[in-house]
């Protein structure tokens, strides 16, 4: 892939709440092909920003622009029905269903009558071929029928990646996927991801510093709602910026 | 007894299976009280069903012979329910005679499936015109009053008294609206006009502001339908807004009937019309009123006399068709052509079967509805709409 | 599935009950339950709504008051008129007030939607109460009933209750086709994580607006059937004290389930007929409110999942420690049909909350 | 309307909504900070106007005092009561779906219902305002207005002053709007959130009972008298911002306003419009006025 292919393109992001600036001028492109790693301090405006990309939240300034579309008016649903899907940082899987039914619910938002209420669900074959490709990928094949809330907390991250596969998106928004994990987990979901980058663009927000310097292609530093780094990162580990601001803290 | 309770239990719980025959010789005659229990009204219903029942006790139990048994049914005071409520009496306890109850919405329920369905019913306070009016039937009878009497007789009061321009005042449901109608037709025909008509939604008690428009209108006095809590709250905010000085207020007994207690001074002067007042000094009444004493350890009230004639009523009737219900015509030709008599003062039962009695004019003294003369001799409800 | 199975298997049963009843009931007995069908299909269209769907309406009576008040409103008073085009419009006529208020309540969110469902009830309330429309409070009479043609005549409490019946078994067979179907399961979602279910890519509001009309179309049906049993309409059809019943009545039976609207409209209305029983309580029959409000707090304290959960509330005793520790774990991940009113400051970052 | 009457109307709408707001109050903090819908709170208010009733003669008798005894006899009395009844009733279901307070409110409300029949009968009663109270003011030409209603309006004000500084001003009030705003994060700072939930209970208990004893000489009382406000007390929240006391004031006053000029102007039409207000603040401001926090 020799020239970069840009998926989701932000730029100038803002967004002001009252007086406070949560995220200022934030500009970024997620490549396919390649993990963007974000990481801040908390309170940085990082939920903020990956809101504001997927839709949940409009920007106070600056365009988000999908697979080449300015999709910055555009709802949450459309952008999803475009392509770009998010994890987010607390589990939002279906406690009550079965891994599969999470996953097939998720891939019927992109069947072409999400609708249809006189036939059984389970007998869409578009969601439920989707569904377990995604639960397969995101290694849950073994636990199909399981009731999702009965998971362990690193199998409930794996669903909550695999819910977001089966909606086809070519664009991921993951909100700390590795947050409360175990190392044998943490390693298990960085080779998820490693694997999932090809073909998709990945956007990872993570606290993890080993493991973010471990998986991601570039690097964006955010302090106080602004970007003062950004780069691959060995460019970022040597930023001095970085080291005064962010890692000096906890060094 | 227990066997007609054991018939009940099964009837309540698996849903009504048929009820076995009762295998009696003498057949007691089932009333069925569809009187309020619970909510704002529960205190009328006790009072109702105890007159009813003094009458009964009276008379050793018996009426023309035939042994009285009483089916009951809380009516909640909701007409949503009431259809369910008196078809439960109909069709589970298989009454034959229906008595209720205070809520006129209710009663015109009641009166609907007696007419469908030919059960005696007697009304024992309910005042809706429409349930001798439009409504009425062979079958359906009534022991009180309608609405349109107390505001009629106190209309002609108000005329005769001299007064030209009144303001009324009521809740906007069916009851407030035909007391002032009846209001208003005698009190015109006396000469007056009401100035203007007042109205809140039912049951709302927040009259402040339109005492300030009754104060704002100026009239020579004010003519007013509330009861019960309302009645209590409207009558000492009218004392509190100082108007009870310059504007007299006038209203239908109900305005200070079983209220006076927590009415209080506030109440003290006021004139109101009705079919009963305290210290009436009949014979009837004064025998009536030591009975119920006795029997309850409390004195009676207007209700209480209200449901001691529709027993009187029940038992005329019987007696004519000496314990035989299935002669209805019979039974309601005696009944019309009965005098009651009531501790009110004797009645008779006009063709539509509502009260035709004296109206009486009544003053609160020292937490008394004092007699103070008849505002209408011998009135007639006029029935509109009947047409049986 | 052995769940599955015996969720069938009740509710075969208990509809063949019903459909046999009237071979040992008296004409009370079909009175009684009659009615019960009624607010059972009046509590299956609001378990649509809370129970599956996540959005608690507190002003479901106003659908059910307008499907009784369009029945008499329609209806001639003098020749029966046809179920054919009756029921149709009574229901169009619930689904369509339905429309209004969804379209503008659905942009508000937990307690706010609960209210503003009761202020648009309200707002029906007082239009029949107050205005010559609906004859005001005293009501108006259905004097004569609809029948389909020589085949049925709603008159007759016998064909009343049949078809009752038949509409019970209807809605219920449609709400569990709606359940299983991709829209259901849209819905499903939605109660759980609406948030999520945007994330995913799904439009939600066309969904829960979709819900509502279906909803108050049933409720409409339900009023219908009321008018036609007791023939007479009141405004009290639409206060709130009914749609805080029908409420009572779905979560007593246990939300999330079709049965539990069914067992908890019967399970109300016969707890409230068995405390008003002179036969059994005597005099103290007058306080009926008290034994069934202390019941209702007992269900509560001990029916955590409602009459519906009682089987599995069991099992796990029974079963003991195992699925009891699964069961904490559970809880811990959210129990499935919560219903949660605490406003959340979505817009809000974490940031700053 | 002339001008006089317009005044005298503006007061009316004034007081009316301040004695809404006494009611509400309670309501709002129950429900903004423990997120229970409480729909016995309309009991809790019945019971306050039947103590004023009921205790006036054995406060009178024990202690000889008046008015103003009973109404603190009663406040310790609603306190424990709004204790005891959130450790029985309510502790346990936090953890619960909210729903399942409401179905135990409800309960609740049957049982106070005919807890008060049994031991007070169905009566009417009417409840004397203390002798320092009862006199009257001129107002206008022929109107005079009591000076009791003046007290409640005091009363009201000084209880919305008084939440506010609580609020604001202690560590409890500090405590009570971060155990609102996140439970978890109040538990981990060693704050007790049962011991919190039980005072902010018995507080919102008490509010209402004290609003009924000081309403009981001007609105008497009867049996039902806690179902006619409970509905408007939530319409009052909502309008307001649940959970916020500057929110429920506002809304009951804008109420009082509706309510009364909306009685004179629009008698037809007067019931039904505090609910239009309440859909249209809704549809324009989904949070109510004032969100709280």
């Amino acid at each position: 892939m020799s020239s970069p292919e840009v998926l989701l393109h932000g730029r100038d992001i803002t967004r002001r709440w009252g007086g406070l600036v949560a995220v200022n001028k934030v500009s970024l492109a997620l490549v396919r092909g390649r993990v963007h790693a974000v990481i801040a301090t908390n309170g940085a405006g990082k939920s903020t920003l990956i809101n504001i990309l997927s839709g949940e939240i409009e920007p106070s300034d600056g365009q988000v622009a999908l697979l080449g579309e300015d999709v910055t008016r555009w709802s949450q649903p459309r952008r999803a029905r475009a392509g770009l899907g998010r994890s987010y940082q607390r589990n939002t899987i279906y406690p009550s269903f079965t891994v599969f039914e999470n996953c097939r619910l998720a891939a019927q938002a992109r069947t072409p009558q999400p609708w249809v209420w006189w036939r059984s669900a389970q007998r869409c074959e578009a969601s439920t071929a989707a569904a377990r490709a995604a639960a397969e990928r995101a290694g849950l094949s073994a636990l199909l029928d399981r009731e999702a809330g009965l998971l362990s907390h690193g199998q409930k991250r794996q669903l909550e990646i695999a819910m977001c596969l089966a909606t086809a998106p070519q664009v991921l928004l993951l909100d700390e996927p590795l947050a409360g994990m175990g190392a044998e987990e943490t390693e298990r979901m960085l080779a998820l991801l490693a694997e999932l980058k090809h073909g998709h663009a990945i956007l990872l927000v993570e606290h993890d510093m080993d493991a973010v310097f471990r998986i991601a292609d570039e690097i964006t530093v955010m302090v106080n709602g602004a970007v003062i780094a950004s780069g691959t990162p060995d460019a970022v580990r040597n930023s001095s910026e970085v080291r005064a601001a962010y890692l000096g803290e906890g060094h | 007894m227990t066997l007609f309770r054991t018939t009940l239990v099964a009837a309540a719980i698996a849903g009504g299976a048929a009820s076995p025959a009762l295998a009696q010789t003498a057949p007691k005659l089932k009333v069925g009280l569809m009187l309020p229990a619970t909510g704002t009204f529960a205190a009328l219903g006790t009072a109702i069903e105890q007159g009813f029942r003094l009458y009964v006790a009276e008379q050793g139990g018996k009426l023309a012979g035939r042994e009285i048994e009483f089916v009951k049914v809380d009516d909640e005071s909701d007409p949503s329910k009431a259809t369910d409520n008196v078809n439960k009496l109909i069709k589970r306890d298989n009454v034959d005679v229906l008595v209720g109850t205070v809520h006129s919405g209710v009663a015109m329920a009641m009166a609907k499936v007696a007419k469908e369905t030919g059960t005696l019913l007697i009304v024992p306070n309910a005042g809706a015109d429409a349930v001798t009016g439009p409504m009425c039937a062979p079958n359906i009878f009534r022991s009180s009053f309608s609405n349109w009497q107390p505001g009629y007789a106190m209309g002609e009061v108000m005329a005769k008294k001299g007064y030209k321009r009144v303001v009324t005042i009521t809740w906007k449901y069916a009851a407030g609206d035909e007391s002032v109608r009846g209001f208003k037709e005698a009190f015109e025909k006396g000469g007056g006009t009401v100035a203007k008509e007042l109205s809140l939604p039912f049951p709302n008690v927040e009259f402040q502001a339109l005492l300030t428009e009754i104060a704002a209108a100026k009239p020579d006095a004010v003519y007013t339908f509330f009861a019960g809590g309302g009645a209590v709250k409207f009558v000492k905010d009218y004392a509190a807004a100082g108007l009870k000085k310059s504007i007299p207020l006038y209203g239908a007994g109900f305005l200070t009937d079983g209220t006076l207690e927590a009415q209080g001074a506030d109440a003290d002067g006021l004139f109101t019309t009705l079919h009963y007042a305290d210290s009436l000094g009949l014979p009837r009444d004064n025998a009536f009123r030591l009975a119920y004493a006795k029997s309850y350890k409390l004195q009676p009230d207007v209700y209480a006399v209200q449901g001691y004639d529709a027993a009187q009523m029940l038992a005329t009737g019987l007696g004519a068709v000496k314990g035989d219900l299935s002669k209805k015509a019979e039974f309601a030709a005696a009944v019309e052509k009965a005098r009651i008599d009531s501790p009110r003062g004797a009645f008779t039962i006009s063709k539509s079967h509502n009260p035709v009695q004296d109206i009486y004019l009544r003053q609160v003294t020292g937490k008394e509805n004092k007699l103070v003369g008849v505002a209408s001799k011998s009135l007639a409800d006029p029935g509109r709409g009947c047409r049986s | 599935m052995a769940m599955e199975r015996s969720k069938f298997l009740f509710t075969t049963v208990a509809f063949a009950a019903l459909a046999l009843y009237p071979f040992a009931a008296g004409s009370f007995g079909i009175d009684l339950v009659t009615k019960i069908m009624v607010y059972a299909v009046f509590a299956l269209s609001l378990e649509l709504l809370v129970g599956t769907t996540g959005l608690v309406c507190f002003g479901q009576a106003a659908f059910f008051g307008i499907g009784a008040y369009a029945t008499v409103l329609l209806s001639s008073p003098t020749d029966s008129p046809s179920l054919a085009w009756l029921l149709p419009a009574c229901v169009l006529a619930a689904a369509a007030y339905a429309l209004f208020v969804g379209a503008l309540t659905l942009r508000t969110k937990g307690v706010y939607f609960i209210m503003v469902t009761l202020a648009f009830a309200q707002m029906a309330y007082y239009v029949v109460h107050d205005t010559p429309l609906g004859g005001g409070t005293d009501g108006i009479y259905l004097t004569v009933k609809p029948v389909l043609g020589g085949l049925l005549d709603l008159d007759k409490p016998l064909a009343l209750y049949g078809f009752t019946l038949g509409a019970l078994v209807a809605v219920f067979g449609f709400l569990a086709l709606l359940g299983r179907s991709r829209f259901g399961r849209a819905l499903a979602g939605i109660r759980v994580n609406e948030q999520r279910m945007r994330a995913t890519g799904f439009s939600t509001y066309p969904y829960k607006l979709a819900a509502f009309v279906i909803s108050g179309g049933i409720a409409g049906l339900a009023g219908f059937l009321f008018a036609v049993k007791d023939g007479f309409v009141n405004p009290e059809l639409m206060s709130w004290h009914l749609s805080g019943a029908v409420l009572i009545m779905i979560i007593l039976g246990g939300l999330g389930h079709l049965r539990g609207a069914l067992i908890g409209a019967f399970a109300f209305a016969l707890l409230q007929e068995l405390f008003k029983s002179e036969a059994i309580f005597g005099d103290f029959a007058k306080h009926w409110q008290l034994g069934l409000g202390l019941t209702i707090i007992a269900s509560v304290a001990l029916l955590p999942r409602g009459i519906v959960g009682v089987p599995r509330q069991w099992r796990e005793r029974l079963v003991g420690r195992r699925i009891a520790t699964t069961e904490v774990r559970h809880e811990l991940a959210g129990p499935p049909p919560r219903v949660n009113f605490r406003v959340r400051s979505a817009e809000v970052p974490n940031e700053l909350a | 309307m002339d001008l006089a009457t317009f005044l005298i109307q503006c007061l009316n709408a004034l007081q009316y909504g301040l004695l809404l707001f006494l009611v509400a109050s309670g309501l709002t903090l129950i429900f903004g900070i423990m997120g229970v819908i409480n729909l016995a709170h309309g009991s809790f208010y019945m019971i306050g106007a039947y103590m004023a009733y009921a205790l006036a003669p054995i406060v009178g008798s024990t202690f000889g005092g008046g008015f103003f005894a009973t109404l603190g006899v009663g406040v310790v009395l609603a306190v424990l009561l709004g204790y005891v009844l959130e450790w029985a009733f309510f502790s346990f279901l936090y953890q619960r779906e909210h729903l399942q307070q409401v179905l135990m409110t409800y309960g609740l409300i049957l049982v106070f219902e005919e807890l008060r029949s049994l031991l007070l009968g169905d009566d009417v009663h009417g409840v004397k305002p203390p002798d320092i109270l009862a006199g009257t003011l001129p107002l206008g030409e022929m109107m005079t207005y009591p000076v009791y209603r003046l007290f409640i309006s005091g009363v009201c004000l000084l209880l919305a002053l008084g939440m506010y500084l609580v609020f604001t001003r202690t560590r409890l009030g500090m405590m009570i709007r971060a155990g609102s705003a996140n439970r978890e994060m109040v538990q981990s700072l060693g704050i007790d959130i049962k011991f919190l939930y039980r005072v902010v209970f018995a507080a919102g208990v008490a509010v209402a009972v004290v609003a009924g004893m000081v309403a009981a000489p001007v609105a008497s009382v009867y049996p039902g008298m806690g179902n006619t406000v409970l509905i408007i007390c939530f319409v009052v929240v909502v309008i307001g911002g649940i959970g916020s006391i500057r929110g429920a004031l506002l809304a009951s006053l804008v109420i009082g306003v509706v309510d009364t000029f909306g009685t004179v102007l629009l008698p037809q039409a007067a019931g039904v419009l505090v609910y239009v207000l309440m859909a249209l603040i809704l549809l324009w401001k989904p949070d109510g006025l004032f969100k709280a926090g």
